[in-house]
């Protein structure tokens, strides 16, 4: 495994008004890791991701994706009194990419409470990730002058589906499937703007022990199918410990840990702040 | 692929049937041509094309009750031998010109021979097309925008026009010592923005001045504002063409503003409605007056339609709660009247048929004493018309709930 | 859900092409008493139009609009402002005269109807930038505001010399036969036209990206769906086709008045998407012809007193159809809140299961256990 | 400076009623998420109740106040009940709708029972007496309309800051579910909404229509809209922001008409209302709602 950085999260602070959702989190993704975003209920973990995919501007910080600056802010009108955190002045641009943009360079990601396009069919719940990529304007596509790249994105949907297993599903509607299915069909759907970094949040939330094992299988497959990187927000800690290379941990939006699941489950900081807790 | 051939199937069967009915169109549009609509049997459908909902929908409705009384006195003509009964179809325009279109429609499936209307010249205007299309006459009660009947060699109309009504308005103004006016129009209406604009012309040429010229919005209520604006011009006299609903709305707010100037209107504010202490002393044009002794036809009709009104309660919910004879419905009743008379003309003719067409020629040459005055068309199909009623409110009139008869007004008077 | 195979669809197809076709014929071929039917059809093809535009924008994109009246007036203002014959412009502008510039214009009507939605597209373009970053319901009084700021500047006097200001404009050159195809027809063919391009930009990548937009905005970005230049594209071909339907509606009438658009247009147009389906073409075009032939046509005798012998029936007189037209609309609202249909968009399959459907019910308790087996075997 | 005193006083009157109006509005907002349409045609139709009360069966004005206000109270509790509760777990456009349908109804229906001819409103002696400011000159009722206007509010912010129900109120605009975990009675609280709001439309249809003594079946549907307009501009959702709204956008056509641009006074409402909504998306004191991810 090469040790290529692939995403870079640099001192990102996020505040909303006076409450400090993440603070100062540092986090590097490598490239073939898959690495672990645990913390209590709370914690800012989807803050994190909302950051690094473009939802939320960082109130200060930086992230960089493959060595390219994606997202630099520093706190601005009402939020220059309001701010508490470290490193003012170190980040001075102001630049934030839109969800869409993100996406397009390489990050992909799936929601905690399932986000799917609900009224649509599976296959066309994936097609949609393809849209991106497509060659040609609106009117070649209106006017079917360029079938071939249809066709192309519907042939490369239909492969992606039958590699996931979802293909004797593809005409069903999103929300008829089972809550498992819909987890899967969820990150078929990332897969298909075809990512260099996927971050899944709480993947197996909501699944049985036997669910959680044949995820944590799954998302190995796809790291190796699919050349991926993979970030991830879990619970379960089964999955985490047995599938992740390196874990951070958040509480409290601080980062209190990071390491190897070795490490991490004997860190007694962990233990304090989540695992005592939790368990 | 499904979708592409689809597509050619579908153009290519339009072409197809294009091709076959290019013939049998042009036939059936050349039968139009000759005859308009004839009429089966021995009845005579008219058409009554009305606003009775809507904007407009309360004068369109005393239209409507005068050509209803016009048709219970006169519901059966003779001609060559046959006596045929007239019925009339009643269509609501709701005073929208969408839906007018579709409502003439309607009355040309119908097999009306000749149409009846409309209160509002907007719709009558986008409905014109389709009676002339249909070869059906119309004749006009109350539009009296020019363009009614102007290049439409199937509209009449009974009434007086906006510019005669607007110059004569300014006549009048002049004559009385008003020299300087401030004017109120409506936004988006032919009828108040086209008066207020000949009103403003001719006042102008008289030697008067316009001090202010202020638009409002349809369904507008609150004037506080315009009025301030107005009352610090401080005017001889208010021009204000609009419809019932903004007089009763205008009038008590400019009492509140302490103004004092003389307030002239259009033919529109012939309606109880207005009648109320604020309403005192307003002079406004209308077409025809009730208590004019020196019109017998008059006289008769007012009588009459008295009697009609009173008959059921529901006639006089729509007459604004009186039984004024506002003189919409002696339009309504004279429109109908044109009708009938250019009917009787068909007697003795070597016609075989009852048509539209040959209505329509009758009607050209129609003369007779209607209540309104004596009406005949001219070249574009308007009443001949060479005076307005000039009328008024007065403390009389709170308790008669009528207007009173100030004098006569025509262009010439100066 | 049975499926019909690809052949007996084609033949479907076309069957029912011809038939429409030789329904639209003798429509037109039967003189006299059909005038109605004809006028009928007429109007609802642009309302179906109207109603198809606005679904594309509130159905499939999920952007609340009460803008349609406003981008119908400006289609149908370019097209009569521009196509009006030269001769004809002094007796129109009689009152104010017509602006130099425009004086001697008289463009062919097919090159005014497509200026027309042309015009509305790009007043869309510069509006959308700034009001479609807003949310739903401010979208919503955003646009409504839009057409209310449309309809009073184009009777405003300032615009006299070019709109006619508040006394409208007439002698709008209407249908002409194009070739060996009669007026009549014209309509049909440019709201078909129309439609075929709506039913093809549903179906194609873009279309999927403005349903993914109203499915769920957030997870449509995280796809890479650029959230501001979809929602900018489906405004702009929205406005476009609205003001097509603008235009077509101004050669309909022959004459146009600001007050021809008000915000009742809107809430019309809207009603009809309702009734069709949010988010199905076809369902927009079944229903406006239903409601255009409901409120003009089968109600009117609603609106006439009538008499059974001496007895005069309750109720019926003047203004009672439009009562009972929005009671109705009221009971579809609410008890019947997918509308006819949904979001499904018409297929045979669709016809043909629920006529299968139709049979299973009428064929009784009996067989339904039989029925049911079939049904486990599909 | 008469001239401007008299400007100022008619912008305060019609501002002072749009407010009251606009509180209905922003207060059905608030509890439900709902634009509800027809609240205009309430307001009309409170008109047409006193006109029945006093005209038809002559029952003196302050007992026919109060026979309206109760009867348009129960018309708009009727309409949250009949078409808007059904639509309660429907997607927000559906009852937005439904809104729209209640609105057409309500103006076909006055048309067909009331006719389309405009109906004197009563007049109320009392309201009607003319008041001199020096040389400006305006009758009771344009100097009561500010006043009831502002008693109104603080009444109506003291109800829902320190009163159970207030909390209630609420809490019911924070988060639907969770208040009905609390043991909220929510269609409660709804229909005290549509109360409160139809209470006020009612008050101002008084306040509205003695000094615009005309009434007719489309009476409502631009002081609605205006009204309409106002609470969006204050931030939907906020009383304070309605009452701001409704004096602004008052004044607005008040002073538009005042420098001779009457044409165009609705234009610029709007036009204000869109720069607003482009620079602060939700109104001038509306909340900013992030949607969570």
């Amino acid at each position: 495994m090469s040790n290529q950085n692939v995403l870079r999260v640099c001192d990102a602070t996020m505040q909303f008004g006076g409450v400090v959702a993440v603070n100062n989190l540092n986090l590097e993704v490598n490239k073939g890791e898959i690495i672990g975003l645990i913390g209590p209920n709370g914690a800012g973990k989807t803050t994190a991701f909302n950051v690094i995919t473009g939802v939320y501007a960082p109130t200060n910080g930086a992230v960089e994706l493959n060595g390219e600056r994606i997202v630099e802010n520093h706190p601005q009108g009402k939020m220059r009194e309001l701010y508490n955190g470290e490193n003012l002045g170190k980040y001075n641009d102001v630049k934030v990419l839109t969800p869409d943009r993100i996406t397009k360079l390489g990050v992909a990601r799936t929601f905690q409470n399932i986000r799917l396009f609900k009224n649509l069919t599976v296959f066309d719940n994936v097609l949609i990730a393809k849209h991106m990529n497509m060659k040609g304007n609106i009117f070649s596509d209106v006017f079917r002058i360029n079938r071939k790249e249809e066709d192309r994105m519907k042939a490369e949907t239909l492969e992606l589906l039958r590699i996931l297993g979802l293909e004797e599903h593809k005409d069903d509607i999103a929300t008829s499937l089972p809550y498992g299915k819909q987890r899967h069909l969820e990150i078929a759907r990332a897969l298909a703007t075809k990512p260099s970094l996927l971050l899944l949040d709480e993947p197996a939330a909501g699944m049985n022990p036997q669910e959680s094992d044949d995820l944590m299988k799954f998302v190995g497959r796809i790291r190796n199918d699919f050349d991926l990187s993979i970030l991830m927000i879990e619970h379960h800690m089964q999955v985490i410990m047995g599938i992740c290379d390196r874990i951070y941990v958040l509480d409290y939006g601080t980062l209190i840990a990071e390491g190897t699941p070795a490490e991490i489950q004997n860190n007694p900081k962990v233990i304090e702040a989540y695992l005592g807790v939790d368990e | 692929m499904k979708k592409i051939s689809l597509l050619l199937v579908l153009l290519l069967v339009f072409s197809v049937f294009a091709f076959g009915c290019g013939e049998s169109g042009d036939d059936s549009a050349a039968n139009a041509d000759a005859t308009g609509i004839s009429v089966e049997g021995t009845t005579i459908h008219i058409g009554v094309f009305e606003p009775t909902t809507g904007e407009n929908g309360g004068g369109g409705m005393q239209e409507v009750l005068g050509a209803r009384y016009a048709n219970q006195l006169y519901g059966t003509v003779e001609i060559n031998g046959t006596t045929y009964d007239i019925v009339l179809d009643e269509v609501d325009n709701q005073s929208d010109k969408a839906a007018a279109v579709t409502a003439a429609n309607q009355l040309i499936s119908k097999g009306v021979v000749a149409v009846l209307g409309s209160y509002g010249s907007g719709v009558s205007i986008a409905a014109g097309e389709t009676f002339m299309n249909a070869q059906v006459p119309a004749v006009g009660c109350s539009c009296t925008n020019p363009q009614v009947t102007l290049g439409n060699d199937f509209y009449f109309r009974a009434c007086f026009l906006d510019p005669f009504q607007g110059t004569v308005m300014a006549n009048y103004a002049i004559t009385e010592g008003y020299t300087t006016a401030a004017v109120i129009s409506q936004n988006g209406d032919d009828y108040s923005t086209g008066l207020a604009t000949y009103f403003k012309n001719a006042f102008q040429e008289l030697g008067g001045t316009v001090v202010a010229d202020v638009t409002y919005q349809t369904n507008e209520s609150d004037f506080n504002a315009l009025l301030t604006s107005i009352k610090a011009e401080n005017p001889d006299c208010i021009f204000c063409p609009s419809s019932i609903v903004t007089a009763t709305l205008i009038l008590p707010q400019m009492t509140a503003n302490g103004i004092q100037a003389q307030v002239l209107a259009g033919d529109t504010w012939e309606n109880a409605a207005i009648i109320s202490n604020d309403a005192v002393g307003v002079a406004f044009s209308t077409f025809f007056d009730e208590t004019d002794e020196s019109n017998a036809v008059a006289a008769e009709f007012v009588n009459g339609f008295k009697e009609y009104l009173n008959s059921n309660p529901q006639n006089i919910t729509w007459n604004a709660n009186t039984d004024t004879v506002a003189a919409v419905s002696a339009l309504g009743y004279d429109a109908y009247m044109a009708v009938y008379h250019a009917l009787e003309a068909l007697n003795g003719t070597d016609i075989e048929t009852i048509n539209s067409v040959a209505i329509r020629d009758a009607l050209v040459n129609v003369s007779f004493d209607g209540v309104t005055g004596a009406i005949s068309f001219d070249e574009n199909g308007d009443a001949i018309k060479d005076t307005a009623y000039i009328k008024t409110v007065t403390e009389d009139s709170l308790a008669t709930q009528s207007f009173q008869f100030v004098r006569t007004q025509s262009v010439a008077d100066l | 859900m049975e499926r019909l195979n690809q052949k007996t669809k084609m033949t479907a197809s076309i069957i029912a092409c011809i038939a429409l076709v030789v329904l639209l014929v003798l429509s037109y071929t039967n003189t006299g008493t059909t005038s109605m039917l004809r006028s009928v059809l007429q109007l609802g093809s642009i309302y179906a139009l109207a109603a198809a535009s606005m679904n594309l924008l509130n159905g499939f994109t999920g952007l609340f609009s009460l803008g349609h009246a406003g981008f119908m007036a400006i289609g149908a203002y370019t097209y009569a402002v521009l196509t009006i014959p030269v001769n004809k412009k002094a007796n129109v502008y009689y009152l104010y005269g017509v602006a130099d510039s425009l004086a001697n214009v008289a463009l062919p009507n097919w090159l005014g109807l497509i200026i027309g939605g042309i015009a509305a597209a790009i007043i869309a373009a510069l509006i959308g930038a700034a009001v479609l970053r807003l949310k739903s319901d401010y979208f919503a009084i955003a646009t409504l505001g839009l057409a209310e700021i449309v309809r009073i500047c184009v009777a405003s006097s300032p615009m006299a010399r070019i709109t006619n200001g508040s006394l409208g404009l007439k002698n709008i050159p209407g249908f002409t036969n194009i070739g060996f195809i009669p007026a009549y027809f014209v309509p049909f063919i440019v709201v078909a036209i129309c439609l075929v391009i709506m039913f093809l930009l549903i179906n194609c990548s873009y279309g999927r990206a403005f349903k993914a937009i109203r499915e769920d905005e957030i997870a449509a970005e995280a796809m890479g769906i650029n959230l501001a230049r979809h929602k900018q594209m489906s405004f702009i071909i929205s406005s476009f086709f609205a003001g097509i339907a603008g235009a077509l509606l101004a050669m309909f009438l022959g004459a146009i008045q600001s007050t021809t658009f008000p915000l009742m247009l809107t809430y019309n147009i809207l009603l009809i998407v309702v009734i069709g389906g949010m988010g199905s073409l076809s369902g927009s075009i079944i229903s406006a012809f239903l409601v255009i032939a409901a409120k003009e046509w089968w109600l009117r005798f609603l609106d006439v007193e009538q008499y059974i012998g001496d007895w005069q029936v309750p109720l019926l007189r003047t203004g009672f159809r439009m009562v009972v037209f929005s009671v109705i609309l009221m009971v579809v609202v609410l008890f019947w809140r997918q509308g006819i249909m949904g979001q499904k968009e018409f297929s045979w399959d669709g016809v043909y299961n629920f006529f299968r459907r139709l049979k299973t019910k009428f064929r009784g308790k009996n067989t339904k256990a039989a029925a049911e087996g079939g049904n486990a075997n599909e | 400076m008469t001239n401007f005193l008299q400007y100022i006083l008619a912008g305060i009157s019609i501002g002072s009623i749009y407010a009251l109006i606009a509180i209905g509005y922003t207060m059905v907002y608030g509890i439900l998420r709902l634009i509800n349409f027809a609240h205009g045609d309430i307001f009309m139709m409170a008109a047409y109740f006193m006109i029945f009360a006093m005209v038809d069966f002559m029952i003196p004005w302050y007992i026919s106040m109060f026979i309206m206000i109760i009867a348009t109270i129960v018309l708009g509790v009727l309409i949250e009940k009949i078409a808007y509760k059904p639509l309660r777990t429907a997607p927000r456009m559906s009852i937005m709708i439904s809104a729209i349908g209640v609105s057409y109804l309500l103006q076909n229906l006055a048309t067909y029972l009331f006719s389309a001819l405009p109906k004197q409103y009563p007049s109320i002696p009392i309201l009607n007496t003319t008041v001199h400011f020096g040389e400006a000159s305006t009758s009771l009722v344009t100097i009561l309309t500010p006043i009831i206007c502002v008693g109104c509010v603080f009444g109506l912010l003291a109800l829902v800051k320190y009163t159970k129900v207030g909390m209630a109120m609420r809490a019911v605009s924070k988060d639907f579910e969770t208040a009905q975990l609390m043991g909220i009675q929510i269609n409660n609280i709804i229909s005290l909404t549509f109360v409160i709001g139809c209470g006020l439309a009612a008050v101002g249809s008084i306040l509205y229509f003695t000094p615009r003594p005309s009434v007719f079946p489309l009476a409502g549907s631009l002081p609605g809209l205006k009204c309409f307009v106002a609470a969006v501009f204050g931030g939907i959702g906020s009383i304070p922001g309605a009452v701001v709204g409704g004096f602004v956008v008052g004044m607005c056509e008040t002073f538009m008409k005042a420098v001779g641009l009457s044409e165009f006074s609705d234009v610029f409402t709007f036009v204000l209302l869109i720069i607003v909504l482009m620079f602060r998306p939700t109104g001038l004191f509306g909340e900013k709602m992030a949607e969570k991810v």
